[in-house]
């Protein structure tokens, strides 16, 4: 009959993966021969696996974001993982504002520490400026430097690491 | 032209400054708060600095962090959106000293209009129609009465001192003139310490209706025509269409023009918005925001202008181009406010959007930062997007909405979706027959109070 | 910094890896044997973990999918699928047309078949009427009539099942 | 007006069709193959019904069943859409003959138009200007230079019987007439066992302009300007834009003219396009479409008519009820149809779309059923949507087109977006100078042909 749609919407259609390059499905065709599997799933992006034995069923490989980016929609690179992962370091210095970064008081004067000082709470590590205003960054642990991630000059945002202390 | 422009603001409205400037060869920056690194508009932007943790006090609303973000990134302009610091008459002057270029109306005029009084003063010099009052207080019944006879029932007597109801009585007739002053005056003193009452002309069943207006560097300037904002929820609109439903051709043209004329005697650059409440085929004057608003769409669709693109242009000194007589209005445009709110309580419901499809297809535009798998932070307005449709007549605006309303999904949260859906099968709606009080009664569910 | 989207747009997901792990599904390989399953799914990201024993033929996913539809828009009730189960019966008889269904050759004459009946391969079961033509519908094996579907006279549309044979 | 309207399509213009409808209080059946259960115009249509197996031989075009749907749904007519049946005089036949109303031209503009020869010859009696030529084949050398010297030089000899450009010689001078007269007729005697040639104009670097018609039951008919669809590879529309870059004002009002006194001398009803080659200010007839076209929205974007909805009110008797001084164009409006193929080697690649995120703001228009998680299924033609796109200028309109192309999200799949970001940096895109040949050459990496 027809179907009014009180009473037949159809729910979503199974499916299975699909547009993988010829020397994965070579390989993906391998593992099934030497595991006895009758599938595998295989996700990318958001990682995904399913793998089965028997039976063929439907299941959903979970959403991945499908938020247009700049960079993703002009094919550039996307990726600054490490970078990110720095922030949950526990002896990261975090910029505290946004401006410009001065690794010594003045040009041309000895910078306020190096990699592999010990520095002590409450020690000037680097100036900000903001505003044509110079704002102190200080150390909030002793500890040795272990590294210094930005250049003197370079612009820095809120929150960006600025170096490790240990 | 501008090469870069740093764009102070988020969500949709980050969004849609973006693709303007994108459209004109523009680079952008875009700033967020920590809460907004995966937003859309820093997405899209071809940078982005980030200047604060969530509180908009200490990020959006952070003059000193947006004007280093600008310093550092090399943008030669700034474009504040609407809300946040947009009609900040100071950060607009600590913008133009810092050397960028604001987007938007000049510091002056920013200052004054946010002057309530001065404001007032202002555009009824310039010929802009004010609410008729008594100028003052009055001395007495007699002068009461006098007052009220030349403003013509009914009237408002309210407090000078005044504020919240007390003090405010409503009257008639002369007799209630008679029977009210004394109470009235009582009221203010006791509540005020002040008992100087003044007299007002009482709008029973107003209408919002406000014109849009764009003036160039050089002189010329123009009105884009009305939007009806009527459909408000404490004083918050919902639902703006364009043009309005309740005023005709040359009521637009009349009002278009003297809003134009009121512009060019006060010298006004960019965009405007004069707000008016409109009765019984006048308008009174309510106060004008010096700034892009969030329903400048319905206006766009329809006299087909990119209003983000005009501010760019004047902002960087170019001329208009083109007169009042180049503009012309077509059809009618719809916008609806989707919010992260329940739709039966309003009650702000920040999520994750598990899954997100915009409708499509003829006449319907989405301004949206959302996509699936994003995060509606807690932090900021509950706006998530709006809707606006466009159709030849009102008839099919009302139809093609009631159509992509249905084809909207988002799902992981609540929206209002389903509220405009409900409005949808409102009479008063429907007909146009709505005024500023009618929503909040339809939302409460109370009838209207008597007319 | 500033971030420039050539060097820094920040990812939301891993980056995809277009290797696959084998030793990944040589584990759950294992896994199954070991347990019995005949499934596993596995994820990443917020995390998702499915095992599954037997076979199932179709799985309706909630919220997979976020196509509009009439239905689900208007909140309306969204599934059928006991209905669609059917169609994987073995002894599904299934509408080769469109159109109107008739269960006896003529008003008032009686049913070609009632349920419980036995038929045999050729029978005629109903009449479907397309294009002012009678088509007959047959049965395709031996068997009992478990259940008939479709009412007289009610519209058909192609592949609806309309009797189980069994 | 109709109460239910049947839609023998699938995809994005089955949707299209159906968003018309419902905008109208028109209630909609869908009808699908098995393999499109799940289709968005399946899902979005108050009624379906499955009408056969995935092969469309035994579904979308299987007449029988579709008048059967309708039959049992109780529609009241059937819009066929493009492809499939819609330029099937019998099918149209049959609707009629069954009681449905068909909504589209009359089965006998179908079936004129369907026979190329017969088309040629109504059109030029009707004044639609058609390619020149010998008007018959020329029996020697002699009578060829005196045909040749009449429609001017490059002519292209041809065999009466050919095809497949054997037999097909182009003359720029008499004494290359002279040179291949006989060649040619060797070569069509041995290819074809006929010698006899014709001559006619050769057309080196032609565009494709067609001009879009729309016409009641009651002798009102308007052109709504043309559509520029030069961009093709295999003889497909990639690309189209309204107006023609190429053609200005006068032109285009004049050959609009011609088409639309045309259509009134054939009695035309409901939308046909007229397709023309053009070349050097001249419009040479190639073919008439009886039906909706794919690129019928940049018609509708710089006219402001909704087209299906045009298409349902005429079927149904409506008077179109304005006139060709009413019909206003502004901007320019460009289609991208995006398809389910590689975006270097054009090689279709059905697939399941993993995320989906289609671009929004001013002046963008998506038409298109797909929906995260759809599988695109491999029976059908590859196309998976339109992106058109609207703007004040050409200019603006390619920037527009840029900026939407990037925030289109299409992932798990391979679509041909990429391919339309690389145009956009070919100059004679940009500068809207390329020929019907310019596509082929630009992908195959070859340089165009000596002009």
């Amino acid at each position: 009959m027809a179907k009014k749609k009180t009473s037949a919407p159809k729910p979503s259609a199974p499916k299975a993966s699909s547009d993988v390059d010829g020397d994965l499905v070579r390989k993906l065709a391998k593992l099934l021969e030497e595991t006895g599997l009758t599938e595998i799933e295989y996700g990318r992006d958001s990682w995904y696996m399913r793998v089965a034995k028997g039976s063929r069923i439907a299941a959903p490989i979970p959403a991945v974001s499908p938020a247009p980016s700049a960079g993703a929609s002009r094919g550039e690179p996307a990726a600054d993982a490490p970078e990110d992962d720095l922030s949950g370091h526990p002896g990261a210095i975090a910029s505290p504002m946004v401006g410009v970064i001065y690794h010594a008081p003045e040009p041309g004067a000895a910078p306020f520490v190096r990699v592999g000082d010990q520095v002590k709470p409450g020690q000037t590590l680097f100036l900000i400026e903001a505003m044509k205003v110079m704002n102190p960054v200080a150390a909030t642990a002793a500890g040795r430097v272990a590294r210094i991630l930005v250049a003197n000059g370079a612009p820095v945002e809120y929150g960006e690491v600025l170096a490790l202390i240990e | 032209m501008f090469e870069k422009v740093l764009i102070a603001n988020r969500g949709e409205i980050a969004l849609r400054i973006e693709r303007a400037c994108r459209e004109m060869g523009i680079a952008t920056v875009a700033v967020h708060s920590t809460a907004d690194a995966d937003a859309m508009h820093v997405r899209l932007a071809d940078e982005s600095v980030c200047i604060g943790p969530p509180p908009a006090r200490d990020s959006y609303l952070n003059a000193q962090a947006i004007l280093s973000a600008a310093a550092i990134s090399n943008a030669d302009a700034i474009h504040p959106g609407y809300g946040f610091l947009s009609e900040n008459a100071d950060f607009a002057t600590m913008v133009e000293e810092h050397g960028f270029t604001f987007i938007g109306p000049t510091r002056d005029h920013i200052r004054l209009m946010g002057d309530k009084i001065a404001a007032k003063q202002a555009m009824k010099e310039a010929g802009i129609p004010c609410i008729e009052g008594s100028d003052g207080p009055v001395p007495d019944e007699d002068a009461a009465v006098v007052a009220a006879d030349k403003i013509g029932y009914p009237v408002i007597i309210k407090a000078v001192a005044g504020g919240g109801g007390r003090g405010m009585k409503i009257a008639h007739s002369r007799d209630d003139v008679r029977s009210f002053y004394k109470i009235a005056s009582a009221e203010a003193e006791a509540a005020f310490g002040n008992g100087a009452v003044y007299i007002e002309r009482c709008l029973l069943n107003p209408r919002h209706i406000e014109i849009q207006v764009l003036a160039d560097n050089h002189g010329a300037i123009v009105h884009l025509g009305d939007r009806d904002c009527s459909l408000q929820r404490r004083h918050q609109k919902v639902l703006e269409e364009a043009p309005s439903p309740a005023i005709n051709q040359s009521e637009r043209a009349a009002i278009g023009k003297i809003a134009v004329d009121a512009m060019r005697a006060i010298g006004y650059h960019n965009v405007g918005t004069i707000e008016f409440l409109y009765e019984a085929g006048k308008f009174y004057f309510i106060e004008m925001n010096t700034r892009l608003q969030v329903e400048h769409p319905v206006t766009e669709m329809i006299c087909g202008l990119d209003l983000v693109r005009e501010m760019v242009r004047v902002a960087w000194g170019s001329p208009l181009g083109y007169t009042q007589e180049d503009i012309r209005f077509h059809g009618h445009a719809i916008e609806c406010r989707i919010t992260a709110e329940d739709p039966l309580t309003f009650q702000p419901k920040p999520g994750r959007v598990a899954s997100y499809h915009a409708p499509g297809g003829l006449g319907v535009r989405v301004d949206s930062a959302l996509y699936a798998g994003y995060r509606v932070p807690p932090y900021y307005d509950s706006m998530i997007g709006k809707l606006i449709v466009h159709g030849a007549s009102r008839n099919e605006c009302l139809m093609r909405l009631r159509r992509a309303l249905g084809e909207y999904v988002i799902t992981g949260m609540d929206t209002t979706i389903p509220f405009y859906q409900r409005l949808l099968a409102e009479p008063a709606f429907v007909n146009g027959t709505y005024d500023v009080h009618w929503l909040g009664h339809y939302i409460s569910g109370t009838k209207p109070g008597p007319g």
